[in-house]
């Protein structure tokens, strides 16, 4: 009970100092090397416009946020039924694989001005980019759990008359969590990058938006402000990914500690 | 000779003929020069590259000088490369777009540049519109791709020289409103921009004569003069930029130094009335003409 | 019975032994078995077959080929070459229980989770009582929800044999299932398998010939390279038959005797 | 021999069948639908393109194929330095995870002035972007997989006195090397995004200037061409880290086949 | 010897002791040491002590303590409290050879590389004779190039004895190092261990109560919740003693019969 507390108390006060250390690195290399305003404005002038622009800032955070949630959710949904496909049939491997890699190698932003012209400049375009950007980490790092499974565990599986369904759900899944972890955590942090983009190649609102057009009208200070936000998004939505995969995987080893184990 | 770095507003296009032409005939290396031309990525970038002293010269619009001003960047307006607008209100014929009433409750797609509520607002209100009356989204740069497929109605920020031929090369007829006809006053495109503390740098009046000759050699052998630009980008070897090539002709300025004030003033009064920009200065802050 | 079944032996005489007696439980034949890998020959031509209901504890040096040859029958290996089919004439995978040399638990799942885990795979009902008291004859009755990492060694092997015994099936497999625990828990879980297994068709792989001799009704010990099995023979009387039983100790004696022989 | 064969010969098989598939999926899409050009060029257009371009594309995509392999090379470092001194140092780990996730949210668009500004118009303003796009998903991977190692391995080499270095050196890394894999794959199949990203700042080679070019002058054949080229170094690069990874990983139980184990 | 140390011995009375006459290698000092998991507790206050170049040999019920006792000497788990030390008052961790209950094997070495890991460790030249001698003794020595994936499970352990062996440190602690072999190959193995460890001093984890009569110089039964350590009992004569050796037969009824006690 107290360890938690002090951990929780500890991970906040963390949180905090983090923030804070890197706004003062920040403010400490504008002010060191002079950096112009309209490269990187100050910490306190974003404050500002922070502030000035929060109606605005928030309104279209939100659909940002929407749209990362989606592009996740439905990114997550591609990589996992993708990579359950592939394990499932090794033809389907052997002829996707390729494809997939194809897909990743178009550059989203090449892609983009097709898809917007294909999916209009309302909120599909951006889910499908967030999606394309999130899926690939997914079925690869999901792939790869659920072939390194031990094939132990699966045979025993198998003499107690598992339906291929049953082995998947009981065994194979849930031995693959832990890497499917990895892929998760990474789609977590790629993800806003998905939205970004697609609110850039063409929308009206949503904090890429913001971004472009203080960008063009050299409003640094609110640009940074909508990037402020959107790190602030990431951030949480990596806390929120490693404290689900905590509790999931609480029976996965730890060796990450190599000096003591009694943490 | 003196190094010069030069950054472009964009890729390489005929608008930027006079430069390319200067360099093809060596007006440059004849003034002492030797210029280096580099294309940026986004349009929003040169403009901070010169105020951060990364370049010499950089090319941007004159709209967008008001807005660098009122953020106080150390830019100048050196001279002046196209003294047209180019930028229009484009529809397409079978939109039912006739004329700036048709817009009301259309889909506008622009192209970020900072002043398209100010130019659009001022155009609409012509019709009696606002722009309340339609809505806007960002399309970047695939201007010409949203209208076509008709994802939206009509685009500002389409050039005359440029998207317009694009349009027709697809068989469609574009129905083009000139932002000049509609109550924006006429400014220049394509200007020259020099960092404030440089101004005063000596390479700047030989670069802008050497561009005066390359403009004069460009009005003189058109047909030549594009030969050789095909020949040495055949990327860019093109009907559309052969037809861009012709047309934008008229639109260099053949005095490229020379700064016409009371335009700049009138454009900056414009703006501030639109509320783009904080507080009016006065030209000189922001414009020069370095052969004075 | 035990018989090792010569490769000419006549297929309808094999037919009609099909009739087992005891309870119904099909029994295990195994025809022609061959294994390889590369050059290396475990076995060939391997052929024996186990009544139904019957209890056969093998034995044999290390990497002669025991848990190879379990693992073909569990159908969880393909052998070279050769068959392996229930006395019914039905295949065997499907209605076996299987432990494995190592004990297998899912990391992820309690102790009580993993020994029902069976039914949960099959969407059966779990049986709840009948786990609970397995646990509780295996001395796990207070561990039902600890993680398999939070056992000791021994008590990780017992929660296994509790999973393979929870299932209840007609043909048991298990390989070296007692070899991580002590004397007396040893002899109690013995006692246990014995009691709940007792009309199973058992194939027991063990290294202790005092349990193979309490255990089973007949020993079969494999040795050589190629591995060949011996005659097999029977230990009077009916398991589990207590340590100081007469027929268990001239039963080891023998069957030490045959291991010393077979290991030169 | 004769088993490796076939199945090589699979391989190239395969690719080619899958290559000329999706050609032809491709036409049949963009006849069916009487998709525009500016939408998308047919296949022989992109042909053509591609042969009357084949000096200035086969110069472009030599550059960036320098630029991937540098930004890969970086990239691969930096992650695995990350990883490994997040595992050293628990501290290091709980510190820096936020920042490096944060650095995943700031598009790298938003940064790209900035890193011109400081590292100027050539080459290393480029592999920095490439590197910045790959070097997360390796770190995020890795620790991952140097995280999960099985405490009994590094506990046995500790009492054989094994430093710190040799335990790395001989257990943790090899351990984790499924782990990086993992991360490697997904590393390479970005790395070409990460390149063109970084072309697209402020220089003028590379196959992601080609395309941006293109792209803004309608020229949707050379932009596709550009990118078929990309396509095909990306399933190279790919083939190449695939092949090299089932070299390296031998050791590692595959399960992917649950069919069957012969195959 | 084995020494109960009471709680309140002398610290002087102890420190006189340190001068082991066996060749020298330290013994293990065990003080107070007590271990709980949340709210269980495993040992409390366990004190002995093991003089330098003894062969102890440890017994106990399944999940009594042993193996988490064996990982606190080898400085692999923390104890809640109490200490271990050499008896020469050094620490222990760093000249210890430790072979785990599982055989840990690495997957990605072959069976030689495995055995001569410890010298790539520490930056040693690999004493290559040396470790295809002991491949040799375990029978291992026609898979020296074998991944252990491709070994029977008595095969593992018999890699992971010789693992230990190849270490040649003044402390040698082993949990359960025999349990997978067959009873010739542990004859032969034990009898292997008995010599090249005969001066060093060893704590030995077994279920086998013949084998601890075998090699052991001392015996220990751990027993009881929370654990705690029977009166050590010596077994007369040089280890390894034959099987039918009468001090065994009689060492070994004696233990059984402090093992049913133990277990009730
Ligand atoms: N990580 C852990 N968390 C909680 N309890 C543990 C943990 N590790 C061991 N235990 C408990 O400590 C006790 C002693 O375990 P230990 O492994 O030492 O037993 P052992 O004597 O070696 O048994 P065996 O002969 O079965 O190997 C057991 O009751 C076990 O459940
Ligand atoms: N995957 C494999 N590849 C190559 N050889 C293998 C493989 N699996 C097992 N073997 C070999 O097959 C032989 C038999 O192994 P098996 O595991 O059946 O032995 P075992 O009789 O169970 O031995 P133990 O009593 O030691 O468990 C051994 O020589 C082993 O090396
Ligand atoms: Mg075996
Ligand atoms: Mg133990």
């Amino acid at each position: 009970m107290t360890a938690g507390r002090t951990l929780r108390l500890g991970r906040g006060g963390r949180g905090l100092l983090i923030f804070v250390g890197l706004i003062l690195i920040w403010w400490g290399l504008t002010l060191l090397f002079r950096v112009p305003s309209y490269m990187l404005p100050t910490p306190d002038r974003v404050a500002v416009a922070l502030w000035n622009g929060r109606g605005y800032l928030a309104h279209n955070a939100l659909i940002t946020i929407c749209e990362i949630m989606l592009g996740l959710g439905f990114g997550l949904l591609l990589g996992a039924s993708l990579a359950l496909a592939m394990m499932f049939s090794p033809l389907f491997q052997r002829w996707m694989m390729p494809v997939l890699v194809v897909s990743q190698a178009i550059p989203v932003f090449a892609l983009a001005p097709l898809l917007v012209l294909w999916f209009g400049f309302g909120l599909a375009s951006k889910v499908i980019m967030a999606m394309l950007v999130i899926f690939f980490p997914v079925t690869a790092s999901f792939f790869d759990g659920l072939r390194r499974t031990e094939t132990g565990w699966i045979d025993l599986a198998k003499t107690m008359r598992a339906s291929p369904y049953a082995q998947l759900r009981h065994v194979r899944l849930v031995a693959a969590l832990p890497a499917f972890g990895s892929g998760l955590r990474v789609a977590a942090a790629v993800a806003p990058i998905g939205a970004v983009i697609g609110e850039w190649v063409g929308s009206a609102s949503g904090l890429g938006y913001v971004m472009l057009n203080s960008n063009a009208r050299m409003q640094t200070d609110v640009c940074f402000a909508a990037l402020f936000l959107l790190s602030l998004m990431a951030v949480f939505l990596w806390q929120l990914v490693d404290i689900l995969l905590r509790r999931i995987l609480y029976w996965v080893p730890d060796a990450s500690h190599p000096a003591g184990r009694s943490a | 000779a003196d190094k010069l770095t030069v950054m472009l507003d964009w890729f390489i296009n005929p608008d930027h003929a006079p430069i390319l032409v200067a360099q093809q005939i060596g007006a440059f290396k004849d003034e002492g020069l030797d210029v280096e031309i580099v294309p940026p990525a986004d349009p929003s970038v040169p403009p901070r590259l010169l105020a951060a002293k990364q370049v010499d010269l950089a090319l941007s619009y004159q709209p967008q000088l008001y807005l660098l001003a009122d953020q106080g960047l150390p830019v100048v307006r050196v001279g002046t490369l196209i003294d047209h607008p180019l930028n229009t209100l484009l529809a397409i014929e079978g939109n039912g777009i006739k004329d700036i009433a048709g817009f009301k409750g259309k889909k506008i797609g622009f192209s970020v540049s900072g002043v398209e509520d100010a130019t659009l607002g001022t155009m609409l209100a012509k019709g009696g519109l606002s722009v309340k009356d339609v809505s806007l989204v960002n399309v970047n740069f695939q201007l010409v791709s949203a209208l076509l497929s008709k994802q939206v109605d009509g685009v500002i920020g389409a050039y005359r020289n440029v998207e317009v031929n694009e349009i027709k090369e697809h068989g469609v007829t574009p129905v083009v409103f000139n932002v000049e006809d509609y109550g924006i006053p006429a400014y220049d495109e394509l200007i020259i921009l020099a960092n404030k503390d440089s101004a005063k740098d000596p390479r700047i009046p030989k670069f802008l004569a050497a561009l005066k000759k390359g403009t004069d050699y460009l009005l003189a052998h058109p047909a030549e003069t594009w030969a050789t630009f095909a020949k040495e980008h055949a990327d860019l070897n093109n009907e559309l930029n052969k037809a861009s090539w012709q047309q934008t002709l008229p639109m260099f300025d053949k005095d490229p130094a020379k700064l016409d004030a009371a335009r700049y003033e009138a454009y900056g009064k414009f703006l501030f009335d639109s509320k783009l920009i904080k507080k009016e200065l006065p030209v000189s802050d922001y414009a020069i003409d370095v052969t004075k | 019975m035990v018989a090792l079944v010569r490769p000419r032996m006549d297929a309808a005489a094999a037919a009609t032994r099909d009739q087992t007696p005891n309870g119904g439980n099909p029994g295990i034949r195994v025809r022609d078995l061959t294994l390889r890998f590369g050059a290396q020959t475990v076995f060939e031509n391997l052929s024996f077959e186990i009544s139904g209901g019957e209890f056969v504890a093998l034995l044999g040096s290390s990497g002669v080929g025991k848990s190879s040859l379990l693992k073909i029958i569990a159908g969880l290996a393909d052998a070279t070459a050769g068959s392996v089919i229930g006395t019914d004439g039905l295949p065997i995978p499907g209605r076996i229980a299987y432990m494995g040399q190592q004990d297998l638990l899912y990391p992820w799942l309690t102790v009580m989770q993993n020994v029902t885990l069976g039914a949960r795979l099959r969407r059966e009902p779990v049986d709840r009582p009948w786990a609970e008291h397995l646990l509780e004859r295996v001395g796990l009755s207070t561990r039902q929800k600890a993680l398999p990492a939070a056992l000791s060694g021994g008590m990780r092997q017992r929660a296994a044999i509790a999973r393979t015994l929870y299932e209840r099936q007609p043909i048991v497999l298990m390989d070296e299932p007692f070899s991580a625990l002590d004397a007396i828990t040893r002899a109690m879980v013995q006692d246990l398998a014995a009691e709940l297994l007792a009309d199973r068709t058992v194939l027991l792989i063990t290294h202790d010939p005092l349990e193979a001799c309490r255990l089973g009704h007949h020993l079969m010990v494999l040795s050589g390279h190629p591995a060949r099995l011996g005659e097999p023979f029977t230990v009077p009387g009916q398991p589990p038959r207590a340590p100081d039983d007469p027929a268990v100790l001239t039963s080891q004696g023998h069957l030490l005797r045959l291991l010393v022989e077979a290991s030169r």
